[in-house]
């Protein structure tokens, strides 16, 4: 398989006004082209990417990074984005993997991203799973509903900042959060039947 | 010795109703002065053997589905290499009693959308038919509880009652599966009336009688061992008595005919919503209906209670029946179900030619002369040889659409 | 409103009743809880009479949060969850995941421990495979029998898991650099006794199941999967062989030690049920020939390597990592912050995405056929669902 | 009211034909415990592995595995139960006809298990069914289910139709029906029925 | 022709259904009251402590490195106080394991650096008590190392010789344990 600079070279010059970056072993690409890009990966003779394996949604916090500028190591801080990652193989071709990345702007509320399933069938229940787990609003999916969880479900539960349902009112054996979960359904330290030795 | 064993019942209820009689005739002669007329005393000793033989069939075949559903349990045990119900009395031999109090006492549960007495009904009605069909079979020497002239058909008749039983359980109970898998009995059943029908058709042919006792009687000889005047070793017989099989295991829904409750696919069908006793009484029926069966697959094709004399002719009977019961448990432990398109299209596209084919051949063994021993072969030779074709011409077509074993490559 | 309506060559008028018979299709959920849904899983399926309109499967009846959990968890934590994915293969799925976080921390693991690999998991694939076949014929109503035998001779190979990792089921059984604990030579031994028989056992399977009338008229020329739909649609495993596909990720990815040995994969042509069926029994064949080689040739030496369990940490990264599992492809993709824990970890489950294309292979099919299809796409749902 | 002593003999009488009848209903129930052909997740193959020939379920003519739960006495609840099944659970257990036993398989089913931290896992199946046996183990050994169905066979011989401790199915005040939880917004509701979940002791269990 | 494979299959059950009666492959049932799989070294089901000689004796340290470690949580533990001091003593006052969360990973025997904590063979443990029954406790825990020697020979001694080692070191070793009957009878191991 050729590298990824090569890859780069070739998908900015059969899509026009694509912007992408290389990010480690993957592509970032941005959301209006995603679906060009895919599209070009799997009618090019030389990639043929025809089987994407692989698709999950990853949460970033906020959080700051070093960047170098200038020669000097900076802190930045990096807002928090949703990013659904992408595993491109080659059926025809045996290769592969290629990365493609796609990130949303901000992680609040619903966020929306192309969909590749008209490209793929096999992104189909994927998207599915990252729209409900994750709350990304897949544009162009035929059938975007929740997957893994009941309809009337109103969380985003992989999000990290997801609160779970309090129902820690019986821990023998409680552990971190759990504990400082389980601790409010203790009742005061004096009241609190011994259990027999 | 042989004798006395062999008309025990016979004279059982012979004393029996003597005794009856008897009675009979001491309290008239209380009341009366003098004992019965001929006719009351006639009228009494019927009525007493009715009443005796009811009570009888009922008992035994009350047992024998006891019986059957331990032989299953531990048959199926067996084929999948392990012991089955062994726990409860000698062998586990009072599972069903373990069971049957079980199912008794259970809940009964009737869905609040259901139509109630249709409901109700379904399982008395569906259990009616099974126990009169063996009110037609001769069950050992001068052991016939009725001797009608045309106990086939009227056994047929009576059977093809439980058809509505299952129908009316399937809707009575409104639930989906239910429905569907009424319909798929429906469908199945009244498909293979037909072929049962049919296969029983040669050996009236012969006998020339619809009773059944002058069916079993065709089928004696004199001789000790008693076997060779079965039908079965004909081969219209034999092949008679292969479709009379095929079409009893449709007809009492019996894997790999099953598909009324076929479990993997529609759950329990059209018993899906019974329980308790009523759902036993479904078990019930199927067992006794498919015993029912084996009685008269005995009675057409295997001489119904002849047998060597070495053995009771009702005990022959008895084994000859269970034989056949343990075929049909160990097809169960076998082979997969069919589909619904594909059971009708066997019942319709091969098993109907080759019941009707089977007729002609059975005229033509009919009309060979059979005085000699040569001419018996060159009559069972001919019958065969048309048999064997008539099975590969369908068989072919049948293959056709079956489908066949593949030949697979591999990557380079 | 009914319409009257004339037949064009008679000039007969005929007009319906008002209340006359039509047709309606029914709506059945199937699942929850069905008998061969294997497990928790729905299907809200349209019927026309017997024929399937509309299938659409429901997910989520076992989701057990594996995902979130294991973000929640150490490394070497989620090892033991990973067994409870696909319960029917523990073993590949440990080995799944180690080989991810393998490449991501760039452990190399000693030849020893990637010849005890190889051996689990192919016996782990006769387990699933056989039980897969059990199942099918379940499903097809053969009330267990094959079920059966298949599960006596799981027992074998699970007494083997058992006496070196000390489960039947879950067997947590890998480490990252190898495994947790050596073979001995009495185990190879055993090993090598079951394997032997195996293919007895087989042909017994193949007696009762294969040549079966009843069998083929079930399984031929249904659920057709077309070989382009099923690359669309990411289909792996056996199913997407069974299309006519080649594609094997030992072949492919040439992961652990499988370029060194000796085996074929088996094609489908058709790419129905009985393929599908079919393409795993000869699968088994070639893991066969696979242990056999495995067991012959491996290696004295360590069984690990040396990698310290407690406070495993892996360098800040991210990566994705697949092994050929029985059902299929089953990747981990994985981010680590450098820390004790994944940032973020996904699993790719095969059996998931198989069943993207439930409904195409359904439509136009009986109910009946719908219960051994799916039989056939081999789903579990611990994987399903995760 | 003083009771005299030949209406007590005759209770008594009464008594001892009450004592047999409720032996040989409780000795049927104990040897023909049908479960629910009912699998959730792991455990389940254990359960089946439990009814296949190495274990073999059927010795104590229990391998009536019936789809329908109206014909069905035990419900093994094998598995991890999670939210978005618990309503279907509830729902099958008020579908099957009493007497009706529970056994749950696993540590997910009586706790929750190693899931039970899990947004989307019920903490153990009591919560809104009453359980009668617990097994313990991820997943329990086959034997383990045997020798839970052995105890609810013990449990069984026990029962009383009449009296204080009579069972379930012959107490009209006990509940018939029990409250099947609706899917809520973030969490079933209710997340728990109180008439059937009772912790004991309500908090961690403090040793001294 | 036509029920070929039809009868291959019932050969197939018939064989096996008289096999059954005489060849042990073919009825590999194990009456479970009463035999038993002999369950192998390795087998293993719940975790359990280690004491030497008497129960006070025990080998946890209350490092809480199990805890820590424990995939779903399971185990809780308290460190002992001096009374008088208040300072840790080494050893746990509180050290529970909630057998209904417990899913037998054997990672906590894994990680523990005393070989204090093992796993046990019992897995005879349904009850209708899920409150109290469930949760065990310090003294449902504690066995001895006897025990342990009886259901894992090998393991137990290479244990013993790594304990023995490292005391060494430290300190003169203690005196034997005294014979001590096991906490629990170990479960009658019958072949098939």
């Amino acid at each position: 398989m050729e590298t990824l600079n090569q890859i780069k070279d070739r998908i900015e010059a059969a899509v026009p006004s694509v912007r992408l970056a290389i990010e480690g072993r993957s592509l970032v690409v941005d959301r209006e082209h995603l679906l060009e890009v895919a599209r070009f990966l799997k009618n090019d003779a030389e990639l043929a990417m025809d089987y994407v394996s692989n698709l999950c949604a990853v949460d970033w916090l906020p959080r700051k990074v070093k960047v170098k500028e200038g020669g000097q190591d900076v802190e930045k801080d990096l807002p928090g984005f949703l990013e659904v990652v992408y595993d491109f193989y080659s059926m025809a071709k045996k290769h592969g993997p290629l990365q493609l990345r796609c990130r949303t702007d901000g992680r609040e509320g619903m966020l929306s991203l192309p969909s590749i399933t008209p490209l793929f069938r096999g992104a189909e229940f994927q998207e599915r799973e990252a729209f409900d787990l994750y709350g990304i609003r897949f544009k162009g999916h035929p059938d975007l509903r929740r997957i893994l969880m009941w309809d009337g479900f109103k969380d985003f539960p992989m999000r990290k900042d997801y609160q779970q349902p309090d129902d820690h009112e019986w821990e023998p054996t409680p552990h971190d959060e759990v504990l400082q979960q389980a601790k409010k359904h203790w009742p005061a330290p004096s009241a609190a039947p011994v259990k027999p030795a | 010795m042989y004798n006395f064993f062999d008309q025990l019942f016979v004279a059982l209820g012979a004393w029996l109703v003597g005794l009856v009689v008897a009675a009979g005739n001491g309290v008239s002669k209380l009341c009366c002065g003098q004992p019965m007329s001929e006719a009351a005393a006639h009228n009494v000793a019927a009525g007493t053997q009715v009443v005796l033989i009811c009570v009888t069939i009922y008992g035994v075949f009350a047992l024998c589905f006891g019986l059957a559903t331990w032989l299953e349990r531990k048959m199926l045990a067996r084929i999948q290499n392990r012991y089955g119900p062994n726990r409860v009395g000698p062998f586990g031999l009072l599972q069903f009693v373990a069971d049957g109090v079980k199912m008794l006492t259970k809940e009964d549960i009737v869905p609040a959308r259901a139509d109630k007495l249709v409901h109700f009904l379904a399982p008395a009605i569906v259990l009616a038919p099974a126990l009169l069909m063996f009110g037609f079979l001769p069950f050992g020497r001068n052991m016939a509880p009725t001797d009608l002239d045309t106990a086939v058909i009227a056994f047929f008749a009576v059977g093809a009652g439980s058809e509505l039983a299952l129908f009316m359980a399937g809707w009575g109970s409104r639930n989906k599966y239910s429905i569907l898998g009424a319909l798929r009995a429906v469908a199945q059943m009244i498909s293979y009336e037909i072929p049962l029908v049919l296969a029983a058709v040669p050996v009236v042919m012969i006998v020339g009688s619809l009773s059944t006792s002058q069916i079993v009687a065709a089928q004696g000889t004199d001789s000790f061992l008693d076997v060779k005047g079965w039908f079965v070793w004909t081969p219209w017989g034999f092949a008679g008595f292969i479709l009379f099989l095929i079409a009893a295991t449709a007809e009492s829904n019996r894997s790999p005919f099953d598909i009324p409750e076929g479990e993997s696919e529609i759950i329990a069908g059209f018993h899906v919503e019974y329980s308790g006793f009523k759902f036993a009484l479904f078990f019930m029926a199927e067992y006794l209906g498919m015993m029912a069966m084996a009685g008269l697959g005995v009675t057409l094709f295997l001489g119904g209670w002849h047998g060597p004399k070495l053995l009771p002719s009702w005990a022959w009977f008895m084994l000859k029946g269970f034989l056949i019961v343990c075929w049909l448990i160990w097809l169960r432990g076998t082979l997969p179900r069919l589909r619904v398109d594909q059971l009708m299209a066997f019942a319709w596209k091969a098993m109907l030619p080759f019941a009707l084919f089977n007729i002609f051949a059975t005229a033509v063994w009919f009309y060979l002369p059979k005085t000699t021993f040569l001419q018996s072969a060159v009559a069972w030779i001919i019958t065969a040889a048309l048999v064997v074709a008539a099975y590969l011409v369908i068989s072919r077509f049948v293959s056709r659409r079956a489908g066949a074993p593949r030949v697979y490559r591999y990557a380079s | 409103m009914i319409q009257p309506f004339t037949t064009p060559e008679s000039g007969y008028t005929l007009i319906p009743k008002e209340g006359a018979i039509e047709t309606q299709t029914i709506e059945v959920s199937m699942g929850p809880h069905h008998p061969s849904t294997h497990g928790v899983f729905r299907m809200d399926v349209v019927l026309d009479g017997e024929e399937v309109k509309r299938l659409k499967p429901v997910f989520g009846y076992l989701h057990r949060n594996h995902e979130q959990l294991a973000e929640k968890m150490n490394w070497l934590g989620s090892i033991p969850f990973t067994d409870r994915l696909d319960y029917f293969c523990s073993m590949s799925n440990n080995w799944a995941y180690c080989h991810a976080v393998e490449q991501l921390a760039g452990i190399k693991v000693p030849e020893r421990a990637e010849y005890i690999r190889v051996i689990m998991a192919e016996l782990t694939r006769l387990i699933n495979h056989s039980c897969l076949a059990g199942f099918l014929l379940s499903d097809a109503g053969a009330w267990g029998t094959p079920l059966l035998y298949a599960f006596r001779e799981r027992e074998k190979i699970l007494d083997l898991f058992e006496s070196v990792s000390g489960a039947r089921m879950m067997c947590n059984y890998m480490r990252f650099g190898g495994v947790r604990a050596d073979v001995s030579d009495d185990w190879l031994a055993c090993a090598r006794k079951v394997v032997e028989n195996y293919p007895r056992f087989l042909d017994e399977l193949e007696a009762l199941i294969t040549g079966n009338e009843i069998l083929l008229a079930r399984t031929q020329q249904v659920g057709i999967l077309p070989r382009e739909l099923a690359i669309n649609a990411s289909v792996t495993g056996p199913m997407l062989r069974a299309s006519g596909v080649d594609y094997d990720i030992r072949k492919v990815d040439r992961y652990g030690i499988y370029d060194r040995f000796d085996f074929r994969v088996p094609l489908g042509e058709v790419g129905d049920v009985y393929d599908r069926y079919y393409v795993r029994i000869l699968e088994m064949r070639e893991s066969v020939k696979i242990l056999q080689q495995a067991l012959r040739d491996i290696p004295e030496g360590p069984f690990d390597a040396g990698v310290k369990m407690r406070n495993f940490k892996v360098p800040a990264g991210d990566g994705y990592g697949r092994i050929e599992a029985p059902k299929g492809e089953l990747g981990f993709y994985l981010v680590s912050d450098g820390g004790t824990r994944p940032y973020r970890y996904h699993v790719r489950a095969p059996s998931f995405i198989n069943l993207t294309i439930l409904e195409d292979m359904c439509l136009g099919h009986k109910v009946a056929d719908v219960i051994v299809i799916l039989g056939s796409v081999d789903i579990v749902r611990g994987e399903v669902d995760r | 009211m003083a009771m005299d002593e030949s209406l007590k003999s005759e209770l008594q009488k009464a008594g001892v034909f009450v004592t047999s009848i409720e032996q040989l209903y409780n000795w049927g129930r104990k040897n023909s415990i049908w479960p629910l052909q009912f699998g959730l997740a792991c455990c389940a193959i254990e359960m089946i592995a439990t009814a296949c020939a190495r274990y073999d379920m059927a010795r104590f003519g229990a391998e009536v595995f019936r789809p329908s739960p109206r014909q069905a006495d035990l419900m093994i609840v094998a598995g991890t139960v999670t939210k978005k099944m618990a309503p279907q659970v509830v729902r099958l257990f008020n579908q099957m006809p009493e007497p009706k036993y529970v056994i749950a398989m696993g540590a997910c089913a009586i706790s929750g298990g190693p899931f039970k931290e899990g947004y989307n896992v019920l903490k153990g199946i009591d919560r809104y069914i009453p359980v009668d046996v617990h097994i313990p183990g991820c997943p329990p050994r086959p034997e383990a289910l045997l020798h839970a169905l052995i105890t609810l066979q013990k449990q069984i011989e026990q029962d009383h139709l009449t009296g204080k401790r009579k069972l379930r199915a012959y107490d009209r005040e006990q509940k018939a029906e029990w409250l099947v939880p609706a899917y809520g917004e973030h969490d079933l509701e209710p997340p728990r029925n109180p008439e059937v979940w009772k912790p004991e002791p309500q908090v961690r269990p403090e040793a001294k | 022709m036509l029920g070929n494979g039809l009868l291959q299959g019932l050969v197939v059950t018939a064989r096996n259904f008289i096999r059954s009666y005489f060849d042990p492959e073919r009825l590999t049932t194990v009456q479970y009251p009463e035999e038993r799989v002999t369950l192998p070294e390795n087998s293993r089901s719940f975790p359990f402590l280690v004491y030497d000689g008497t129960p006070d004796n025990l080998r946890c340290v209350a490092c809480k490195i199990c805890e820590q470690e424990c995939p779903p949580q399971c185990i809780y533990i308290e460190v002992e106080r001096d009374p008088k001091t208040g300072k840790p003593v080494r050893r746990p006052r509180v050290f529970d394991i909630d057998y209904s969360v417990c899913m037998q990973c054997q990672i906590c025997a894994e990680v523990c650096p005393f070989d204090a904590i093992k796993m046990d063979q019992v897995y005879e443990l349904a009850g209708t008590d899920r409150f109290g029954g469930m949760l065990h406790d310090k003294a449902a825990l504690l066995k001895s190392n006897e025990y342990y020697h009886q259901i894992r020979p090998t393991e137990a001694d290479e244990v013993d010789a790594r304990l023995s080692q490292s005391k060494k070191k430290v300190s003169p070793p203690i005196a034997k344990p005294a014979a001590v009957p096991p906490a629990q009878p170990v479960p009658p191991k019958t072949d098939v």
